[in-house]
């Protein structure tokens, strides 16, 4: 009775001999108001399902991490593989602050954008100190050099077991409401970056973030001052990622270096920006998503889906479009976009 | 004083040889194909565990199962590795990093969905099951057989690579691939060369370490990680390097577990590696070429 | 509270577990194994069990998900995490958050340390839902695993020269610090039981190299290797133990792989001679070891490892509790009847400290130490189980 | 206003550039030639900053120069073009440009619209207007010479290094190059210094030339006579060249 | 000895050859002349199997060649000297030349190649042992010459030699160039510079936009109008 039929550009509805049609128009659906919208709306649908909230909470924060993420990698030109070591640093500047100096989350955050950036500033030297890979191979074992010394002063740092009990973010008269409000932050703090971070790009300075990772010397004998730029886009998106950290530790308030320091955790983001698409900035938050629910709704399959999670994963990364991922379906390549591309870098 | 300075002597060619044993294919396959092969690790994991399934589950014996297991690895890293990575993402390199990351991590927990802890799975010691006494220490045979064998290997394959037409063509390979195809060089024959060069040291490292080393399905990450440092620190895909660093981090390890504790030997590499870095910003021997 | 849990109908318990980890697994295993036999049993008070089965895949955002999906969506009475350390934490953090709302008990059934029952000391009102069942808590190895061991080396192995071996992990730090106004560390405990302390080290968690520390231990002259290890390399360890110089000086390993039967094929025999606590050996603790073993390798096809047996003794624990309590609609006569409760159990009797919540420790439930010999594990102790003499590994080897 | 002064560089063993003098005046047109490794770019890489001399100094306008990192050369006032092109392959021909919109000049408080404008201005210059939108992955040899000549111009530079511009462009081509170099020299009034094999576009466009050979300077003078001198004939022309003039 | 026939190809969707008909007889030295971009690298590309064409074909020696992988071309007996050097950077100057002898047919015979280049090219013998990179372009250049040479091809197909060379050596190599036909190798050589490349050729081609517009031998070519206004800057 009903007829659907699903055209290339509209949905035509046929009842009887009535016709309507629905124009599915690029121009609304790639609306991404449309999308913020809809994740602004989505514990309606999820609200009774906490664990939901919380997994997309999760899937907001891994996409904050995501998001500074491209941009340091695109600014240093270099892939990194670090970004936990800032994660780190803000979980547990926060935590230990809180815990034996009894600062407030607002001031713990005051204390984590200092520590993470005076360590990152002196960090940074490395950025063009060290040649192409070994940039990137720098970065690899300094969180495993932390995730080292928390063991070592187990004192401080308390080991594998990490510090618990760290004060609330927010406590309001109910818990299910704590969770809701955690969202909306978390979905703040992402969306938050995304503008940042956009913002950027789009800028005077984001035209050098280009050239300096199309080509360094040449950026320099164009008079772009290369070294100053790279300290930028390490320590800056360090302290976004430091950020994440010390909300972590004042929503879940348990902070474990075990969890976030060891490479597992870092693969994980390099596959939400590979999944979300080369076009990283936005990619990140459909891929962090994706990987999420993904993962989540694996976990039916029994003790089989650790496996199978990877073997999905690798499905996804080969058949979604070539290098722009989710992004590449969402919306296509405009000539005018510059499109940065991961170089690996071995000179 | 002499003693400390004995075992350290000892322990720094015994391990050192051991890590190049590890670190050698690593080497190989980021000389000769200048990618990162972060699923290297997998060639251990396979190593061990097919040989188990084989000898156990298939009751074949000792020496059919190894060379089976080889047969396999072989099959394993032409067909998923090459054929369904390398070939494919050669030019998208982060697209190749996750997958062959994702590759390790599936086979890992497929090898730990078969054969868990519970199962205890080993390698028999192949040779000599027995220890000798150099000076005050007491070592396994097993030990000084892989220190062994490392060495054979990295000469063979270093006098190789100097010595011999196909050796020449995969340095060449390295450096410039049209040049090489205007050559006459089969490029995908070589290829597939290199994987199963690259394969075979961690696959008779495997054979020779099990007996005190651990089997467990998990192994390729830190098993990786040795290789990466090794690799980081001598320069990327150089063997000189290779040579050098593996000998440089049992020295390390050696000295900081007899002179103060073992419980540091790790993060000491790890420093002396950081440290290296900035000093000399290409690994001791700036990589670029094999050799 | 509006969102009290069912007080009719099924009693619900949530498990939380690392799937691709084998002592989750066998928690697993033995989680269903006692829910099917109080369920064919009869139930609880007549109410059916219902076992919720959760991966957390060893992560702290996933735990922190799940614990919220159990109590909230779920409602359970109890959640059971039988997971590493910093998971139980994870979980008793976000208990607690739930818990004024949300009433249900906690328990953790495999992380080692103090970590759990610390937080009931401190803050009981807060975290008195939360109950530790694993023989593992600082006061208690230094207090009893101490003194047994002692035992051992003067009387079995007759030595007094101790080497330790500890990892560093947390909860070996109480052992080699000690507890301020409890007990001294883990070496001044020794010393005050006539021993001597040779050589003592600290290994880390990744190290794959074990000579040196073997080394140090036989230049010191030990008799015997006292090894707090539990998540180190264990079959390297052994491996390498019994080709350096201190094969024949016996190691006396706290816990871990050593204790497995799959320990002797993993390390190819070399684990002979070495002494473990470990409670998968089959002797007839009480009337339900023996059966307990059994039905678990029948049933589910997996051996009992650590955690099992407390998982499987926490829900008969917690079964009593309920009964006693006369059901689950006040949560603090649950508690209360929780930490009075009594029962029978797989290696001994189940019950929970009245003021800290770890479960009562030996004599009460015990773990044998055995020791590996010509290929099967033997219990040396306590002697009332005592199944072979202690021999020493050069004896063995021949 | 740039002076070279006994400049030397080592690569290993080999001496790339040795004991090389000269001075550049400003608003001229000045040669660099030499046998293919005599050590010409090089040089330039020297003036530039990419490599800092192992002694001797370079002075520009009355400062030193010498090894400062090449950011800072290029806003003194020193720009260079590539002798294989190295565009920003991902980078659409006016954001190439403006790179050095922005960044040539020192503090540039310039706002990205005007950036634009000007970034336009200098595509424009060199025939490339149409091509603004095009990834310079997809422009032709010529087209990629004239936009390294464009964001080298775009960085506003007093002197301008050429290296081998007219490699590889048919004479056509090379023509059109030619009369581009000479009005952006008189409508940006830069100085030029020029490499170039070409001997018949050195002769056409300079007045004067440095002859350099196995790193050393070897002739220096205007290009009739230096093409007559038997030592620049021996060493770089060859006699059949001579034969043909 | 090469014959083709309505060769075109394409990159992608853009056509660059169009029905190219082409042949080069034993003994001979065929310049390909055109300017830049016309297409010269991409056929000399497609003969050696580097770039597979759309249509047509390719014979050498009466075996068609019009399909099959560059080894195997390499081993019949044509070889290319490509354009912009491509040397093996961290490779001796040996073992380069040593490279070029790699296939299995021309291996034996290496040393006595090795002498035979060292005599044309001094230079290479000097530097046997230094690094590639560490040669300026124009020993470079010999060096590719030299190493195309070891692997004693029948038709050596030479891709802008001049390019970027001073005059000197760009004579020098000629010189050397003008010889091979005697030693029994024949030469397609592709260059911009027609003046250079039609003093030392037999016959010649024009290639402009894909198309050869222009074919004869060196007396026709040198009065030919188009040459002289287009490529000869005259
Ligand atoms: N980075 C470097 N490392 C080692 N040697 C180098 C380096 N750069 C240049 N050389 C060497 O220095 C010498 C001079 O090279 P340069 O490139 O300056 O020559 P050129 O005059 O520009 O030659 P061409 O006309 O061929 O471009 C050459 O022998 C070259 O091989
Ligand atoms: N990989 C490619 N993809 C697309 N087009 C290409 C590619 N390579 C070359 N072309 C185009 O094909 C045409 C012919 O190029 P080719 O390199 O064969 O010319 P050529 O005559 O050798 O020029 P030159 O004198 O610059 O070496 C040119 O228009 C060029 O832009
Ligand atoms: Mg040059
Ligand atoms: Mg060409």
């Amino acid at each position: 009775m009903v007829n659907f039929e699903l055209r290339r550009d509209r949905i035509l509805v046929r009842f009887r001999d009535k016709k309507t049609e629905w124009v599915i128009e690029p121009r609304y659906w790639r609306n991404p108001t449309i999308a913020i919208t809809f994740l602004f709306l989505l514990p309606l649908f999820v609200q009774t399902w906490p664990n939901i909230l919380t997994m997309i909470t999760t899937a907001n924060l891994y996409a904050a991490i995501a998001i500074p993420l491209a941009l340091q990698m695109l600014g240093t030109a270099r892939v990194n593989f670090g970004p936990q070591l800032y994660l780190g640093l803000g979980g547990y500047t926060a935590a230990l602050l809180n815990l034996h100096g009894g600062w407030t989350p607002g001031e713990t955050l005051f204390a984590v954008v200092v520590v993470c950036a005076v360590v990152a500033i002196l960090i940074s030297p490395t950025t063009w100190i060290a040649k192409g890979l070994y940039f990137s191979l720098i970065t690899l074992i300094l969180p495993l050099t932390f995730l080292d010394i928390t063991y070592i002063w187990g004192d401080i740092f308390r080991g594998e077991v990490g510090l618990t009990g760290m004060s609330p973010l927010l406590t309001l008269p109910k818990v299910t409401w704590n969770y809701l409000a955690y969202y909306y932050l978390s979905l703040l703090l992402m969306l938050l970056y995304l503008l940042i971070c956009d913002r950027i790009v789009r800028s005077r300075i984001g035209v050098n973030l280009a050239a300096i990772n199309e080509n360094e010397d040449v950026a320099r004998m164009m008079g772009v001052n290369v070294d100053r730029y790279k300290v930028f886009y390490y320590v800056f998106p360090s302290v976004l990622t430091g950020i994440v950290g010390w909300f972590i530790v004042h929503t879940f308030r348990t902070f474990a270096g075990v969890t976030y320091l060891p490479l597992e955790f870092m693969i994980k983001i390099l596959i939400i920006v590979l999944v979300g698409g080369r076009a990283f900035l936005y990619g990140a938050i459909p891929g962090a998503y994706l990987v999420s629910i993904v993962e989540d709704s694996l976990r039916t399959l029994g003790p089989v889906n650790y496996f199978v999670f990877p073997l999905v994963l690798i499905v996804l990364i080969i058949f979604l479009p070539r290098g722009e991922g989710l992004w590449g379906l969402y919306r296509k390549r405009r000539p005018r976009d510059y499109f940065p591309k991961l170089h690996v870098r071995r000179e | 004083m002499s003693e400390i300075l004995l075992k350290i002597l000892i322990f720094t060619v015994i391990w050192g040889s051991i890590y190049l044993l590890i670190s050698l294919g690593f080497s190989l396959i980021c000389g000769v194909l200048r990618i990162f092969h972060l699923g290297y690790g997998v060639t251990f994991v396979l190593a061990a565990y097919g040989l188990w399934a084989l000898m156990e589950d298939a009751k074949l014996g000792l020496g059919l199962s190894i060379l089976l297991m080889i047969v396999v690895q072989i099959a394993f890293a032409l067909i998923v590795f090459y054929k369904g990575v390398f070939e494919r993402y050669l030019e998208e390199e982060e697209v190749l990093l996750t997958l062959t990351v994702l590759i390790s991590l599936a086979v890992a927990h497929l090898a730990n969905y078969l054969y868990p802890v519970t199962a205890g799975v080993s390698i028999p010691t192949t040779i000599i099951d027995d220890v000798v006494s150099i000076g005050y220490i007491t070592i396994s045979w097993q030990m000084i057989l892989a220190a062994l064998v490392g060495i054979v290997v990295t000469a063979i394959y270093c006098l190789w690579f100097l010595h011999t037409r196909i050796g020449l063509i995969i340095r060449a390979l390295s450096q410039g691939l049209t040049a090489a195809m205007l050559m006459g060089v089969n490029v995908r024959r070589m290829y597939y060369l290199a994987m199963v060069l690259s394969i075979l040291p961690p696959t008779i490292c495997m054979l020779m370490i099990a007996p005190f080393w651990s089997v467990d399905p998990f192994m390729g990450a830190p098993l990786l990680m040795t290789a990466m440092l090794i690799s980081i620190l001598g320069g990327l895909g150089n063997l000189k390097g290779s040579i050098v660093a593996s000998y440089l981090v049992g020295f390390i390890h050696a000295a900081v577990s007899f002179i103060f504790v073992s419980r540091f030997m790790g993060l000491a590499a790890l420093i002396v590696t950081l440290i290296v870095m900035i000093w000399r910003r290409g690994g001791i021997f700036a990589g670029e070429t094999l050799w | 509270p509006a969102s009290q849990p069912t007080t009719t109908g099924p009693i619900k318990i949530g498990f939380m577990g690392n799937l691709s980890a084998p002592f989750s697994l066998s928690a697993k295993a033995a989680a269903m194994l006692a829910v099917e036999e109080i369920n064919n049993a009869g139930g609880i008070l007549g109410r059916k069990v219902e076992l919720i089965v959760e991966d957390t895949k060893g992560e702290i955002p996933k735990c922190v998900e799940i614990y919220k999906k159990l109590v909230i969506t779920d409602r359970v009475h109890a959640v059971i995490i039988a997971e590493k350390v910093e998971m139980g934490v994870a979980g008793m953090e976000i208990g607690a958050e739930l818990f004024p709302e949300y009433p249900h008990i906690f328990f953790s059934t495999i992380g080692s340390g103090d970590d759990i029952w610390h937080h009931v000391r401190d803050n009981y009102k807060k975290y008195r839902f939360g109950f530790q069942t694993y023989y593992s808590t600082s006061t208690n190895y230094l207090k009893i695993v101490a003194g047994i061991n002692s035992d051992i080396y003067k009387n079995l192995v007759k030595t007094d020269k101790v080497a330790i071996i500890y990892e560093d992990m947390e909860w070996t730090k109480p052992l080699r610090k000690g507890l301020p106004n409890v007990s001294p560390p883990l070496a001044g405990v020794y010393k005050e039981r006539g021993l001597q302390v040779v050589n003592e080290t600290t290994l880390s968690l990744d190290q794959k190299m074990f000579s040196p520390v073997f080394e140090a231990a036989a230049k010191a002259g030990a008799g015997v290797i006292d090894c707090a290890i539990g998540y180190i390399d264990q079959a390297a360890f052994v491996k390498q133990w019994a080709t350096s110089s201190a094969r024949n000086i016996p190691l006396m390993i706290w816990g871990g792989l050593a204790g497995m039967p799959a320990a002797w094929k993993a390390t190819e025999g070399k684990v002979n001679g070495v002494m473990v606590g470990s409670s998968m050996i089959r002797v007839p603790i009480t009337k339900k070891t023996i059966p307990f073993m059994d039905n678990l390798v029948n049933k589910y096809k997996i051996g009992p490892i650590f955690g099992s047996h407390t998982t499987y003794d926490t829900i008969f624990g917690f079964k009593k509790a309920i009964e006693k309590a006369g059901g689950t609609a006040n949560i603090d006569k649950l508690i209360s009847a929780l930490e009075n409760v009594e029962e029978e159990a797989v290696l001994g009797k189940i019950g929970w400290d009245k003021k800290y919540h770890f479960n009562l420790p030996y004599p009460k439930y015990v773990t044998p130490i055995v020791q590996w010999q010509k290929g099967e594990m033997k219990v040396i102790y306590p002697l009332e189980y005592k199944m072979a003499d202690y021999a020493s590994p050069a004896d063995l080897r021949k | 206003m740039l002076e070279v002064r006994n400049v030397t560089k080592r690569f290993g063993g080999l001496t790339a550039v040795n004991e090389v003098s000269f001075t550049v005046n400003e608003g001229e047109v000045i040669g660099l030639i030499g046998p293919n490794g005599a050590g010409k770019t090089t040089l330039i890489n020297l003036i530039c900053g990419v490599y800092k001399p192992d002694s001797g100094a370079i002075v520009f306008e009355g400062k030193d120069i010498t090894g400062l990192p090449p950011n800072k050369i290029c806003h003194a006032g020193i720009s260079r073009t590539y002798q294989i092109p190295k565009p920003f392959e991902a980078m659409t021909a006016l954001a190439s440009v403006l790179v050095s919109v922005l960044n040539g000049k020192k503090r540039s408080h310039m706002s990205l619209p005007d950036a634009v404008m000007e970034a336009s201005y200098y595509l424009e210059f060199v025939g490339l207007f149409s091509k603004r939108d095009t990834l310079a992955r997809d422009l032709n040899l010529y087209e990629l010479r004239m936009l390294e000549l464009a964001r080298a111009l775009a960085t506003t530079p007093k002197l301008l290094l050429l290296d081998e511009t007219m490699a590889g462009l048919n004479p056509k081509e090379a023509d059109a190059a030619l009369d581009m170099i000479w009005s952006a020299q008189e409508q940006f009034a830069v100085t030029i210094l020029w490499i170039e094999h070409v001997m018949k576009i050195i002769m056409k466009a300079t007045k004067r030339v440095v002859v350099l050979h196995y790193g050393k300077k070897m002739a220096e003078g205007p290009p009739e006579e230096i093409i007559r001198d038997p030592r620049v004939i021996e060493a770089y022309l060859g006699v059949r060249y001579a034969q043909n003039l | 000895m090469l014959k083709i026939s309505n060769l075109s190809v394409a990159y992608g969707v853009i056509p660059v050859l169009h029905d190219i008909n082409l042949e080069v007889k034993q003994g001979e030295l065929v310049a390909l002349l055109g300017s830049n971009g016309a297409g010269k690298t991409t056929l000399l590309n497609t003969i050696s199997g580097l770039i597979r064409a759309k249509e047509g074909s390719i014979f050498f020696l009466g075996e068609e060649i019009t399909r099959q992988m560059p080894d195997r071309i390499v081993n019949l007996g044509i070889s290319q000297i490509p354009e912009g050097r491509k040397i093996f950077p961290y490779l001796t100057v040996k073992e380069n030349l040593l490279m070029g002898a790699s296939i299995s047919r021309a291996w034996p015979q290496r040393e006595e190649m090795l002498n035979h280049v060292y005599e044309l090219f001094p230079i290479l013998k000097e530097r046997a042992n230094q690094r590639a990179s560490l040669m300026s372009g124009g020993e470079q250049q010999m060096l590719v010459i030299a190493r195309g040479l070891m692997a004693k091809p029948k038709l050596l197909m030479i891709d802008e030699p001049s390019l970027g060379l001073s005059p000197l050596i760009m004579s020098k190599i000629y010189d050397v160039i003008k010889t091979f036909p005697e030693q029994g190798v024949t030469v397609l050589l592709s260059e911009q510079n027609a003046h250079m490349a039609l003093e030392i050729a037999d016959r010649g081609y024009v290639l402009q936009d894909g198309h050869i517009v222009l074919t004869g031998d060196r007396e026709f070519l040198l009065k030919s109008e188009l040459v002289k206004q287009a490529y000869m800057g005259m």
